[in-house]
C-alpha cells in the first residue's frame, strides 16, 4: 500500500488551504505554489500509473478500516489514466491562465484551481459510492467559484444556472444513492458489487431504478442530451482557462458511468441492458444536437461548448456498448476530447482576447492572427475527427467498435452525417474569423451571401464599457506562455496520433481490467490483515 | 408518589397554558393582543412541563440533570426580546404615530424616529 | 490584575454554574475546568462588554425574582381567563408610556423583560432618549393602575439592585 | 528508397517554407522542389523491380488493434500516379515560383502545396486503405487552404468550403465503407482486401460499401451530380487549379475506383452506377463547358467532363477498358495541366480569364499560342496528339458496352460527348488566340519569360510525343498501371494508327459535328442564356444557408436559455426512466410492518404539508416564503428527533437559522416580491411535472421504508465496533470523524470552497457595476428607527458567552452523545451572528480578532494533519487513535486523535458561516450604511455619564 | 396517573401546534406569522421535554436547547428585517 | 408513520420541482431549499423508521436505528448548506450585476447585440 495514492487529493487539498492562510494577497508565490503544486501531482500521477500499469489494482484503506466498512481509494489502470489526464490538462490551462493574467482578474483563483484538481482526482481515485458524491460536490463548487471568476453580468447569470442545474443533479445523487443503499446496505463499490450480484431476480424494482437514477446523475454531469442545457451557456460565459478546465468534468461524468456499470453493474447482474439501452439513444441525441449546435450558434464559445456536447456524444456511443471494444475505444477517445476540447477553449479565448468578443459576424478585426488560425485550424480538425489527427482514430474506433451493434446503421450514419456539419461548421466559423477580418480594411463589403443567414446588418456596435472584465488583453500580442501551453495541448493530441498503437495498447488493457471486475472486487474485499 | 403528583400536575398546568397561549393566537381580535398570548402562557406552559421533567427524571431514574433549567433560563432571557421585536415591527407595519402615547413632548418612540439617525458619532462606511 | 482576570465576575460565576449544569457530574475534573472556562470565556467575550457592570445590591436578587415568579403564575390564570371567556369586544387594550427613573441599560432591559414575562403587557419599544417605555396592556381598564404597578412593584426594586 | 520515406519526403518539404516563411519565393520554391524531386527520383528507382511485375512495400506498425498500419505500397498503379503527382508537382512549383507575386506569402503557398502533395502521395502508395482514408481526408483539408489561399477573395472562401463540404462528406460516406470493405476482408490492408474479391462481392454488406465507397470517389472526381463543386474551386491561384484539377485530387477518386477495381468491378451494380455516371458526367460537363466565359471555368468542365470519360471507362469494368482508361489518365494529365499554365499565363499576361475579352492573342502571345493549341487540340482528339489515341480507345470500348439491352446507346453519347468535347475545344483556341487584335486588354499581353512558359511547354512537348511515339513513351506505363488495376498481366499496344473502323468513324463525326458547333456558337450562347440553368452554386448556397438557419433556428429554440425548460425536461427524464427502471423490474410488494402513527407526529405532518402549500400559494411574498421555510425546517428536525436521529436534528435546526439569516441578507437587495410571469398554461404544465416528480419520489420512499435490506447494512458492524475500536458512544459522530472521516474532511472542504467563492465574488461585484449600482443604492421600503436595540444588545451580550460555553460542551460531548464539531461550530456562529445583529457589523467585526480566512484554511489543515499524523506510524490517512488520560487530582477523561479532526470541522465551520456573512454585510456597507462607534443606538447610561 | 397527565399534555401541545398553524395560513400580516412560528417553537420545545419524560431519555435536551436558541435568533432576523431591511448592519 | 413521511418527502419534492420551475432565482433557491428537504428526509428514511432508538450505545439498549444515513444525511446537510450559500450569493450577484433577478439566460447570451431588436427587458428590481 503506497500513501502515495491519496496524494493526488492530499496535496492540492494542503496547498489550497495554504495559499489562503499565508499567500492570499501575493499573487506570485500564489502561482509559484500552485504551479509547483499541479506539477507535482502530475509527477504523481505518473508514478500511478506505472503503479496501476502492474494490472493490479492497489487499494488504500483510509482510517485502516476494514472494507468495505471505512472509505477506501482504489487505484486500477483507469483511474491513474484519468489521474494523468486531468493533472497534464490542468497543468497546461494553468499556464495559460497565468500567461494570459486569466488568474489576476479576482481574488482565490490558485487556491479554487486546487480545490477543483482535489475534488476531480478524488472522484477518481474513491471507491466508495457515498464518497464519489462528495468528491463531486468538491469538484462542483470549486468549480462554481470558477466559473464565475472575473464577474460580470452573464457570467453570473450563467453561473446561477449552472449551480442550480447542479444542484439538482447533486439532489438526484443523493436520491440515487439512498436507494442503492436501501438495497445493498453498503455504499463500497466492490462490495455493492458483490451484493447486486447476489440479488434474486424477484426483488430488483428497487435496485434498478437506483441504478437507472444514478446513470442519470453522471449524465448530467456529462451532458447528454436531454440533460444537457446547462452546458453551452456555462462554457462560453467561463473564463476560458475554466472552460479548458472543465473539459475534464464532463469527463468525470463519463467515469462515473464506465465505473459503475463495469464494475457495480455489469451486463448480465439484474440492471441487465436497462443502462444501455436508454444511453445509446441518448449518446445519439447528444451527439447529433451538439453537433447541430456548433452550426447553429453565432457565438464561437457556445461553439466550442457544443462541440464539446457532440464529443461527449460519440463518447458516450462507444461506452454504451459495454463492450471491451467499446470501453477501450472510448478510452482513447476519451483523452483525445479533452486534450481537445482543452485546446479549443484556450484558443476561442485567445481569440476572444484579441478579437474583442466572440461573436461569428463579420465586422471585427483580429489582428495578428496567423498563428492562433493555425492553431485554431489545427484544434478544429482534431475537434472534427478529420485526419491527421486522434480525433479521426478515435472515430474509426468507435465505429468499429459498433460494428457489429445493432443499431450500427443508425450509429454510423449520425456518427458520418454530424461529422460533416460539424466539419461545414467549423470551416464556416474559422473563414469567417480569419479570412474575413481582411474585409474590415474597406476594400470591400461583405457579399449578402456571405452574411449568416439570420444576420441582420447593421453599425459596428459601441466600444466595449471600461471594466467589461474579458477584455483587458486588447490587442497584445499572443503571450508566448499561453501559446506555448495551448501547442502543449495540441501537441498531446499529435502524441496521441503518433503513439496510437501503445496508446490504444494501454486503452485495451484498461478495458480489459474494467470488464474483468473480479479482481477489483477481490482487491478490496479480501486479505485486509492489520485493518481495523 | 408525591413526585408524581406534582409531576402530573405541572403537566397539566403546563398543556393547559400552552394551550390557552395557543388559543389566544386564533382567538384575540387584533394582532397587538394577539402578542401577549403566546409570549406569556406558552412561556409558563413550557416552563411547568420543563420543571416536570426536572423533578421527574431523579424521582422516577435517580438522575438529577440541570437541563431543563437551562432551557427554561434560556426561554425567559429571550422570550421578552422575540415579544419585543414582534411588538416593533407590528408597530412600524401597522401603526401610526398619532395613535400611540407620546413618550414626552416632542419626543418620539424610537421606532417612529429618523432611520438613519446617527447613534452618535458614526463613520460613513469606508471612511 | 484580579480585574484584568475576571473583567466580569459574575459572568464567571454564570458560567461556571452553566458549564456544571451542563455536564451534570459534579466532580473535581469538572469544577477545574468550568473554572478554566469561568476565566477564559469571559476574557474572550470582554470586548464586546464595554462600560462598567455589576450590581449595587445583589442580595435583593431573589427576593425580586420570586415576586416576578409570583406575578407570573398570578397573572396567567387573568389571561387564560380572559382569552376563554371573554368576549372579543369587552377586550380594553391600552397603550401605556411608562417614564423611566433607570438609567443603565441592564436594568431597563430587566424592568422591560418583567413587563412581558407577567402577563397582560408587553414593553414595546424605548423612547429614543430612552427615559421611557411604551408598553402594550392587553386588558387595561385603568391604564394608570398597570403604571403604577410597573414603577412601584418592578422598577423600584431595580433601581435598588442596579442603581 | 522505401516506400515509406517517399510518401513523408513532400511532408519534409512542407516543414521547410513553413520554417522559412520569410525567406521568399525562391529559397520555398527550392526546398519544395528539392524534396519533391528527390522524392521523385526514389519512386523512378523503382521503375525496374515494378516493371518486374514486383509489389514495393513497406511496413510499420501504427494501431495493430483496429487494422490502421502504416504499410506503403509502389505497384504499377501507385508508380502512375506517383510519377503523375511527382512529376507534374515539380513543374507546377517552378511554374508558381514565377507566378507568385512579391506581395503573396509564398512559404504558406509552398506549404499548402506540399502538404497537398504529400496527402495525394499517400494515397496513391498507400496499402492500407485507412491509411488511404486518412490521406484522402488530408487533401481535402489541404486543399481547402490551396483553395482559399487568396483570403480576400470572397469565391476563393466559399469554393474552398464548397470544396471542403463535398469532398468531406464523400470522405465521409467512404470512412464507412471502408469499414465495411476491410470487415468483409478481415483485414484493411489493401493486398489483402485485393485477394478477397469472392468474399466481397457475396457479401450482403458489398451493396452498401460500393455506394459509399462510390460516394467517395464520385465527390472527389466531381462526378455527376457532385460536379458543381469543381468550377467554383478555381478560384484558386492557377498554379493550384493546374495541379489539383489535371493530375492529382480529383484524379483520387479515379485513382480509388482502379485501387479496388480487382475486387469491386465485374458487377452489374458497379457497371450501372460507375458507366452510367461517368457517362453522364462526360456528356453533360462538356456541353456546360462549351458556354463558359471564364478560361478556368472551361477547363473545369472540361476536366469533369474527362473525369467522367475515365469513370465510364472504369465501369466498364472490362480489362481492356481499364487500359484506355489508365492511358487517358496519363494524357489528360499532360494536356490539362499545359492548358491550366496556358490560361494562367494569359490571365497573368492579359489581366484577364474572361474569352469575351480576349482573342487575337496568336501575334501577340506566339509561345502561349504554340503550347495552348497543342494541348487543346489534344484535349479536342485531333491527331497525331496524345489525346486522341486514348480517345480512340474510349470509342472503342463504348462500341462494345451494352446498356440495358442497347448496344449503341453508350457508344452515341459518347460520340456526343467527343463531339463537344471539340467544340469546346476548338473554342479555346480559337476564341482566345485567333480574331482581330483587341485594344481594351487589361494589361498589354505579351509572352511570359522563360520561367513561367517553360513548364507548360515540356508538357506541350509530351503531348506531341505520346502522340506520335505511344508505344515508346507511354506502353510502360500503361502496362505496369493496367496490370496493377486488373490484377493480371496487361500488353497493351499503343498505337497511333488502328486502320479504318467503327472509333475512327465516330471520331470523324465528333470532329465534324463540334466544328459545326462552334460554328453556331454565338447563337447557341444566346439561347443558353435565354434559359434559366439552374446555378450549382446558388443551390449548393441555399442548401447550407437553409442548414446554417434550420440548425441555428433549432439550437437557438432548443437551447434558449431557459433554466425553467431545463429543469423541467431534468424532472421529466427523471421521473421517466425512474418509473421504467421500477416497472421492468421485480418488486415483492411491502414487506415491513408500518409504524403506528401517534397524534401529534400526525399535527405535525399536517403543519408540514400545510406550511408546504401555503409555501407554494404564498412563494412570491418572499419574505413570508422564508417565514414558512422556517416553519417547514421546524418540522423536519422535529421529526428527525422523532425519528431517533438527534444529530440530525441538531444539524439541521442550526443550519436553518444560518440559512434564513443568509436569505434574509440576501433578500435585503432583491425584489421583496416576485411578479407573476407565467402564463396559467406554463404554470399548469409545471405544476403537473412537479405533481408527477413528487408522487414518483413519494412513491419510492414509500417502497424503499416498506422493503428490508436485501443484505445486513453494513452499519451493523458500526453498531458493534463503534465504540471498541472508535472509542465513542454515539456512532453518528464516529462514523463522521472516524469510520467515513474522509467523507468529512470532503465536506468542510466544499463549505471552506462555499466560503471563499462568496467572498471572491463580492470582491469582484464591489469593483465592478454592482459596486456603483450599490454606492447609489436607494432602500425601497420604508424603514423604522433604532438600529441596534437597547434590549437586544444586553440580551445578545448574556448569550454570547453563555452559547460559547454551550458550543465547547456540544463539541466536546459530540463523541460520545448527540453533538459534535459541525454543530457545535455553528452554534458558535450563530451566538457571534446574534451579537452582529444586535450591535452591528461593523462594531462586532472590531472587536473580533480572528480572521476567518484563516480560520477556514486552519480548520482544512487540521483535519489535513490529523490525517497525516496517521503517516508517521505507517497507518493510512485518517487513522485514528484514542485513549484515556488520567491527570493527577482528576479524573480519567477520554482523548481521541478525532477530536483534532472535529476541531478542523468547527474551525472551519465557523470560517465558512462568517465569512459568508462577512462578505454580505460588505455588500450592505457599500450601499451606505454608516459604521456605528457604540453597541446601542440608545443608552440613556450614556448620557448620564457624559 | 402520569401516563395520563402526558397524554393530556401531549394533547394540549398538539393541539397548541395546530392553532399556530392557523394563524400561519390565516393572518393579515407578516408579524402575526412570525409569532405563529415562534409559538410554534416554544411548543416544539414543550413537546421534546413531553417526549423525553414518555420516553425516559435525556436524549433530546440539546434540541431543546437549540430549538430556545435558534427560535429567538430567527424571529428578531425576521422582525429586523421588516423593521431595517438589513438584519446586521 | 412510513406513509406519513412519503407523503411528506412526496410534497416537499412536488413544492421544490414546481418552484426551481419559476422564473426568477429567488423562488428557485427557494425550491433548491425544498428539495434538500425532501432529499435529506428520503436519504434518512432509507435507514427505515425508528421511534426512540437513536444510534448512540447505552447500557441496556439493543435495538438502535441504522447510524449510516444519518451521518450521510449530516454530510449532505453541510453541504447544501454550503451550495445554497453560493448560490444565494451568486443570484444577488446576477441581480446586482443585471438589474433583475430572472434566471433565463437574455437573448444577449446566443445573439450577437445587432441582432436583438432592442427590446431587452429592462430590471425590474427595486433597486
Ligand atoms: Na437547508
Ligand atoms: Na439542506
Amino acid at each position: 500500500m503506497s500513501h502515495l495514492i491519496i496524494a493526488p487529493v492530499v496535496l492540492p487539498a494542503v496547498i489550497g488551504p495554504l495559499i489562503i492562510l499565508w499567500m492570499r494577497n501575493d499573487l506570485l508565490l500564489q502561482r509559484v505554489f500552485s504551479i509547483a503544486g499541479t506539477a507535482l501531482l502530475a509527477g504523481v500521477a505518473l508514478y500511478l500509473n506505472v503503479l496501476a500499469a502492474g494490472g493490479e489494482v492497489q487499494v488504500y484503506r483510509l482510517g485502516n478500516w476494514a472494507a468495505p466498512f471505512g472509505i477506501v481509494l482504489m487505484l486500477d489502470r483507469l483511474a491513474a489514466l484519468m489521474l494523468l489526464l486531468t493533472a497534464v490538462l490542468a497543468l497546461a490551462v494553468q499556464l495559460y491562465a497565468m500567461g494570459s493574467g486569466w488568474d489576476r482578474k479576482g481574488r482565490h483563483f490558485h487556491a479554487l484551481w486546487q480545490f477543483q484538481l482535489m475534488g476531480i482526482c478524488g472522484a477518481f481515485l474513491t471507491g466508495d459510492a457515498f464518497n464519489l458524491f462528495v468528491f463531486f460536490e468538491i469538484l462542483l463548487i470549486a468549480s462554481y467559484g470558477l466559473m464565475i471568476h472575473g464577474g460580470g453580468e452573464m457570467r453570473l447569470r450563467a453561473g446561477v444556472q449552472y449551480i442550480a442545474y447542479n444542484l439538482a443533479g447533486s439532489t438526484l445523487f443523493l436520491a440515487a444513492l439512498g436507494v442503492l443503499y436501501s438495497v445493498t446496505g453498503t455504499l463500497n463499490m466492490a462490495d455493492m458489487a458483490l451484493r447486486v450480484a447476489a440479488m434474486p431476480a424477484e426483488d430488483t424494482a428497487l435496485l434498478r431504478v437506483g441504478a437507472v437514477l444514478l446513470m442519470l446523475v453522471f449524465a448530467v454531469k456529462a451532458a447528454l442530451v436531454p440533460l444537457h442545457f446547462w452546458l453551452p451557456s456555462t462554457y462560453a460565459n467561463a473564463p476560458g482557462p475554466v472552460a479548458a478546465l472543465f473539459a475534464i468534468m464532463t469527463k468525470v461524468g463519463v467515469y462515473g458511468i464506465i465505473r459503475f456499470f463495469t464494475l457495480v453493474f455489469p451486463q448480465d447482474t439484474v440492471i441487465e441492458s436497462v443502462v444501455a439501452d436508454l444511453l445509446l439513444p441518448a449518446a445519439l441525441f447528444t451527439l447529433a444536437i451538439g453537433q447541430i449546435g456548433i452550426l447553429g450558434t453565432r457565438h464561437l464559445g457556445r461553439l466550442a461548448g457544443f462541440a464539446a456536447i457532440g464529443s461527449i456524444g460519440t463518447l458516450m456511443i462507444a461506452v454504451a456498448q459495454f463492450t471491451p471494444q467499446g470501453t477501450s475505444a472510448a478510452v482513447y477517445y476519451l483523452i483525445h476530447s479533452t486534450l481537445a476540447a482543452g485546446a479549443l477553449f484556450l484558443i476561442v479565448d485567445m481569440i476572444g482576447a484579441r478579437r474583442g468578443d466572440l461573436w461569428l459576424r463579420l465586422d471585427r478585426a483580429m489582428p495578428g492572427q496567423g498563428l492562433i488560425a493555425a492553431l485554431y485550424f489545427t484544434a478544429a480538425i482534431a475537434v472534427v475527427g478529420m485526419p491527421p489527427f486522434s480525433g479521426f482514430i478515435g472515430k474509426l474506433l468507435v465505429m468499429q467498435a459498433t460494428g457489429a451493434a445493432p443499431a450500427m446503421v443508425w450509429i454510423w450514419a449520425t456518427i458520418l452525417i454530424t461529422s460533416l456539419i460539424a466539419i461545414y461548421a467549423l470551416s464556416r466559423a474559422g473563414s469567417i474569423i480569419f479570412w474575413k477580418s481582411f474585409e474590415v480594411e474597406g476594400q470591400e463589403l461583405p457579399s449578402a451571401l456571405e452574411l449568416a443567414p439570420a444576420t441582420v446588418r447593421g453599425p459596428i456596435p459601441p466600444k466595449l464599457e471600461p471594466d467589461e472584465p474579458i477584455q483587458d488583453l486588447g490587442d497584445a500580442p499572443a503571450n508566448w506562455l499561453a501559446v506555448a501551453s495551448v501547442a502543449l495541448l495540441l501537441s498531446g493530441i499529435v502524441a496521441l496520433t503518433a503513439f496510437a498503437g501503445p496508446a490504444m495498447r494501454l486503452a485495451e488493457a484498461t478495458a480489459a481490467q474494467l470488464h474483468n471486475p473480479d479482481a477489483y472486487v477481490s482487491a478490496v474485499l479480501e486479505g485486509q490483515e492489520g485493518t481495523k | 408518589m408525591i413526585a408524581e403528583i406534582v409531576v402530573s400536575v405541572l403537566l397539566v398546568l403546563g398543556g393547559f397554558f400552552g394551550l390557552v397561549g395557543s388559543y389566544g393566537l386564533v382567538k384575540l381580535p387584533d394582532p397587538m393582543t394577539r402578542l401577549h398570548a403566546p409570549t406569556k402562557s406558552a412561556t409558563l406552559g413550557v416552563g411547568a412541563v420543563l420543571i416536570a421533567s426536572l423533578i421527574w427524571f431523579p424521582a422516577r431514574h435517580g438522575v438529577l440533570t440541570w437541563h431543563e433549567l437551562l432551557i427554561t433560563l434560556f426561554l425567559f432571557l429571550t422570550a421578552p426580546v422575540t415579544g419585543y421585536f414582534i411588538a416593533k415591527a407590528h408597530m412600524h407595519l401597522g401603526w401610526s404615530r398619532d395613535e400611540l402615547p407620546r413618550p414626552a413632548p416632542g419626543k418620539d418612540w424610537a421606532t417612529f424616529c429618523d432611520p438613519d439617525k446617527a447613534s452618535l458619532v458614526d463613520r460613513r462606511a469606508g471612511d | 490584575m484580579i480585574r484584568r482576570l475576571f473583567p466580569h465576575p459574575w459572568l464567571s460565576v454564570t458560567l461556571v454554574l452553566v458549564w456544571m449544569l451542563l455536564v451534570n457530574r459534579w466532580a473535581v475534573g469538572s469544577l477545574v475546568f468550568a473554572t478554566i472556562i469561568g476565566v477564559v470565556v469571559p476574557l474572550i467575550t470582554a470586548p464586546y462588554w464595554p462600560g462598567p457592570h455589576g450590581y449595587s445590591k445583589p442580595h435583593k436578587i431573589p427576593a425580586y425574582l420570586a415576586v416576578v415568579l409570583w406575578d407570573i403564575a398570578k397573572a396567567n390564570f387573568t389571561v387564560a381567563r380572559i382569552v376563554l371567556f371573554m368576549p372579543r369586544r369587552a377586550l380594553q387594550p391600552a397603550w401605556i408610556a411608562v417614564p423611566l427613573d433607570l438609567r443603565r441599560p441592564e436594568a431597563i432591559t430587566a424592568l422591560a423583560a418583567t413587563i412581558t414575562l407577567t402577563p397582560g403587557t408587553v414593553s414595546c419599544d424605548l423612547s429614543e432618549d430612552g427615559r421611557a417605555l411604551l408598553v402594550h396592556a392587553m386588558h387595561a381598564p385603568e391604564p394608570e393602575a398597570v403604571l403604577d404597578e410597573i414603577k412601584t412593584r418592578y422598577e423600584a426594586r431595580l433601581k435598588e439592585i442596579f442603581e | 528508397m522505401s516506400p515509406a520515406l517517399i510518401a513523408v519526403l513532400p511532408f519534409i518539404g512542407a516543414l521547410l517554407p513553413g520554417l522559412l516563411i520569410r525567406s521568399g519565393r525562391d529559397i520555398a520554391a527550392i526546398s519544395s522542389a528539392t524534396a519533391t524531386f528527390v522524392a521523385l527520383l526514389g519512386l523512378c528507382l523503382h521503375i525496374p523491380a515494378i516493371m518486374a511485375g514486383e509489389v514495393v512495400t513497406a511496413r510499420f506498425d501504427w494501431l495493430p488493434s483496429l487494422g490502421l498500419n502504416a504499410n506503403f505500397r509502389i505497384d504499377g498503379l501507385g508508380l502512375l500516379f506517383g510519377i503523375l503527382i511527382l512529376g507534374i508537382g515539380l513543374l507546377i512549383i517552378a511554374y508558381a515560383r514565377y507566378y507568385l507575386s512579391r506581395e503573396d506569402p509564398a512559404g504558406v503557398f509552398y506549404t499548402y502545396l506540399m502538404l497537398f502533395q504529400g496527402a495525394m502521395l499517400g494515397i496513391v502508395l498507400s496499402d492500407n486503405i485507412l491509411l488511404l482514408l486518412i490521406f484522402w481526408e488530408l487533401t481535402s483539408l489541404s486543399s481547402f487552404l490551396l483553395i482559399g489561399y487568396w483570403k480576400h477573395l470572397p469565391e476563393g472562401r466559399q469554393g474552398a468550403r464548397m470544396a471542403l463540404t463535398v469532398t468531406g462528406m464523400g470522405g465521409l460516406a467512404m470512412i464507412a465503407g471502408m469499414l465495411i470493405l476491410g470487415n468483409i476482408a478481415g483485414s484493411f490492408d489493401i493486398t489483402d482486401i485485393l485477394a478477397s474479391r469472392e468474399a466481397i462481392q457475396t457479401s450482403p454488406y458489398y451493396l452498401p460499401a460500393l455506394l459509399l465507397i462510390l460516394l467517395g470517389a464520385f465527390t472527389k472526381s466531381a462526378q455527376f451530380p457532385f460536379h458543381f463543386w469543381l468550377p467554383h474551386a478555381m478560384a484558386a491561384p492557377t498554379p493550384v487549379s493546374a495541379y489539383l484539377h489535371s493530375a492529382t485530387m480529383v484524379k483520387a477518386g479515379l485513382f480509388l475506383m482502379a485501387r479496388l477495381w480487382p475486387v469491386l468491378s465485374g458487377t452489374p451494380e458497379w457497371f450501372y452506377i460507375v458507366a452510367t455516371t461517368g457517362l453522364i458526367t462526360m456528356v453533360l460537363a462538356a456541353w456546360i463547358a462549351i458556354f463558359r466565359d471564364d478560361l478556368k471555368s472551361l477547363l473545369a468542365f472540361s476536366t469533369v467532363s474527362h473525369l467522367g470519360l475515365i469513370t465510364m471507362l472504369l465501369g466498364f469494368g472490362t480489362e481492356a477498358a481499364a487500359v484506355a482508361a489508365m492511358f487517358h489518365i496519363v494524357n489528360h494529365a499532360t494536356f490539362k495541366a499545359a492548358l491550366f499554365m496556358t490560361a494562367g499565363i494569359i490571365d497573368h499576361e492579359a489581366g484577364t480569364r474572361s474569352i469575351a475579352r480576349l482573342g487575337g492573342l496568336r501575334r501577340l502571345m506566339p509561345v502561349t499560342f504554340v503550347i495552348g493549341t497543342v494541348a487543346a487540340l489534344s484535349m479536342a482528339g485531333i491527331p497525331p496528339l496524345n489525346g486522341f489515341l486514348s480517345k480512340e480507345a474510349m470509342l472503342e470500348q463504348a462500341t462494345h458496352a451494352v446498356w440495358q439491352g442497347n448496344p449503341w446507346l453508350v457508344a452515341a453519347m459518347a460520340t456526343l460527348g467527343a463531339l463537344f468535347s471539340v467544340c469546346y475545344s476548338l473554342r479555346f483556341v480559337w476564341q482566345v488566340f485567333f480574331g482581330p487584335e483587341r485594344n481594351d486588354y487589361p494589361h498589354k499581353p505579351h509572352d511570359p519569360g522563360f520561367g513561367l512558359w517553360s513548364a507548360p511547354a515540356l508538357l506541350a512537348v509530351l503531348v506531341v510525343l505520346i502522340g506520335l511515339f505511344p508505344g515508346s513513351m507511354a506502353d510502360w506505363l500503361v502496362e505496369a498501371s493496367a496490370s496493377a488495376v486488373t490484377g493480371s498481366a496487361q500488353h497493351p499496344h499503343l498505337a497511333l494508327w488502328h486502320g479504318l473502323n467503327l472509333p475512327l468513324a465516330l471520331s470523324a463525326v465528333a470532329l465534324a459535328g463540334g466544328v459545326g458547333l462552334l460554328a453556331l456558337n454565338r447563337p447557341l450562347l444566346a439561347a443558353r442564356a435565354a434559359i434559366a440553368w439552374p446555378d450549382a452554386k446558388a443551390i449548393f448556397d441555399a442548401i447550407t444557408r437553409a442548414a446554417t438557419c434550420a440548425a441555428g433556428f433549432f439550437t437557438d429554440r432548443l437551447t434558449n436559455g431557459s433554466m425553467s425548460r431545463a429543469l423541467a425536461a431534468f424532472a421529466l427524464t427523471v421521473v421517466l426512466c425512474g418509473l421504467w427502471a421500477f416497472s421492468t423490474g421485480g418488486y415483492q410488494g411491502a414487506t415491513r410492518p408500518m409504524l403506528p402513527v401517534q397524534p401529534v407526529p400526525l399535527v405535525g405532518w399536517a403543519a408540514l404539508m400545510v406550511a408546504t402549500c401555503c409555501m407554494v400559494a404564498f412563494h412570491r411574498r418572499r419574505i413570508l416564503a422564508l417565514v414558512l421555510v422556517g416553519i417547514i425546517g421546524l418540522m423536519v428536525s422535529v421529526s428527525f428527533i422523532y425519528l431517533s436521529a438527534p444529530d440530525l436534528a441538531l444539524t439541521q435546526i442550526s443550519v436553518e437559522v444560518v440559512t434564513v439569516v443568509l436569505l434574509l441578507l440576501a433578500l435585503n437587495f432583491l425584489p421583496k416580491f416576485t411578479v407573476i410571469e407565467s402564463r396559467d398554461r406554463k404554470r399548469g404544465v409545471d405544476a403537473f411535472i412537479a405533481t408527477l416528480t413528487g408522487l414518483g419520489f413519494g412513491a419510492l420512499a414509500y417502497a424503499i421504508m416498506r422493503s428490508d435490506f436485501a443484505f445486513s447494512p453494513i452499519s451493523e458492524y458500526m453498531l458493534a465496533n463503534s465504540y471498541k475500536l472508535g472509542g465513542g458512544d454515539n456512532v453518528v459522530n464516529v462514523i463522521l470523524v472516524d469510520f467515513r472521516g474522509y467523507d468529512t474532511f470532503g465536506e468542510i472542504t466544499v463549505l471552506g470552497i462555499a466560503a471563499l467563492t462568496i467572498f471572491a465574488l463580492t470582491e469582484t461585484l464591489l469593483a465592478g457595476a454592482s459596486g456603483r449600482r450599490l454606492r447609489n443604492w436607494v432602500h425601497g421600503s420604508r424603514r423604522a428607527g433604532d438600529r441596534h436595540p437597547l434590549m437586544l444588545v444586553v440580551v445578545t451580550r448574556l448569550i454570547l458567552p453563555v452559547s460559547l460555553v454551550v458550543g465547547l460542551y456540544i463539541f466536546l460531548r459530540g463523541h460520545n452523545m448527540p453533538g459534535g464539531g459541525f454543530v457545535a461550530g455553528l452554534v458558535v456562529s450563530v451566538a457571534l451572528v446574534s451579537q452582529y445583529m444586535a450591535s452591528g457589523f461593523a462594531w462586532a467585526q472590531e472587536r473580533q480578532k480572528i480572521n476567518y480566512h484563516a480560520l477556514i484554511g486552519a480548520g482544512v489543515i487540521a483535519a489535513g494533519l490529523t490525517g497525516i499524523g496517521a503517516w508517521f506510524a505507517g497507518l493510512p490517512f485518517l487513522s485514528s487513535t484514542y485513549g484515556y488520560v488520567k491527570l493527577p487530582g482528576l479524573e480519567e477523561f477520554e482523548l481521541a486523535s478525532a477530536m483534532g479532526f472535529d476541531l478542523g470541522v468547527f474551525l472551519c465551520v465557523m470560517g465558512a458561516v462568517m465569512l459568508a456573512l462577512n462578505s454580505l454585510s460588505r455588500i450592505a456597507r457599500q450601499a451606505g450604511e454608516t459604521v456605528n462607534l457604540d453597541p446601542m443606538d440608545i443608552d440613556p447610561s450614556r448620557e448620564a455619564r457624559r | 396517573m402520569i401516563a395520563y397527565a402526558l397524554l393530556f399534555a401531549y394533547g394540549c401541545f398538539g393541539l397548541a401546534l395546530l392553532f399556530c398553524l392557523y394563524r400561519v395560513v390565516f393572518a393579515p400580516g407578516l408579524s402575526d406569522r412570525v409569532l405563529a412560528l415562534d409559538t410554534m417553537a416554544i411548543n416544539m420545545i414543550a413537546l421534546l421535554t413531553l417526549f423525553g419524560i414518555d420516553k425516559g431519555t435525556g436524549m433530546y435536551f440539546e434540541a431543546s436547547l437549540l430549538f430556545a436558541m435558534v427560535g429567538f435568533i430567527s424571529t428578531v432576523a425576521y422582525a429586523k428585517f421588516v423593521l431595517r431591511g438589513d438584519i446586521i448592519e | 408513520m412510513e406513509l406519513l413521511l412519503s407523503s411528506a418527502i412526496g410534497m416537499l419534492t412536488a413544492a421544490g420541482v414546481y418552484l426551481i420551475l419559476r422564473r426568477r432565482s429567488f423562488a428557485v433557491v427557494l425550491g433548491m431549499t425544498m428539495l434538500s428537504y425532501a432529499i435529506n428526509l428520503f436519504l434518512f428514511s432509507t435507514g427505515r423508521l425508528v421511534v426512540n432508538a437513536p444510534p448512540i450505545l447505552r447500557d441496556g439498549a439493543t435495538a438502535y436505528t441504522d447510524p449510516l444515513p444519518q451521518a450521510l444525511v449530516l454530510t449532505a446537510i453541510v453541504i447544501s448548506f454550503g451550495m445554497t450559500a453560493v448560490v444565494v450569493m451568486m443570484a444577488l450577484g446576477a441581480f446586482l450585476e443585471g438589474g433583475d433577478d430572472r434566471v433565463d439566460m437574455p437573448r444577449a447570451d446566443r445573439l450577437p447585440a445587432d441582432s436583438l431588436s432592442g427590446n431587452r427587458m429592462s430590471g425590474d428590481g427595486d433597486a
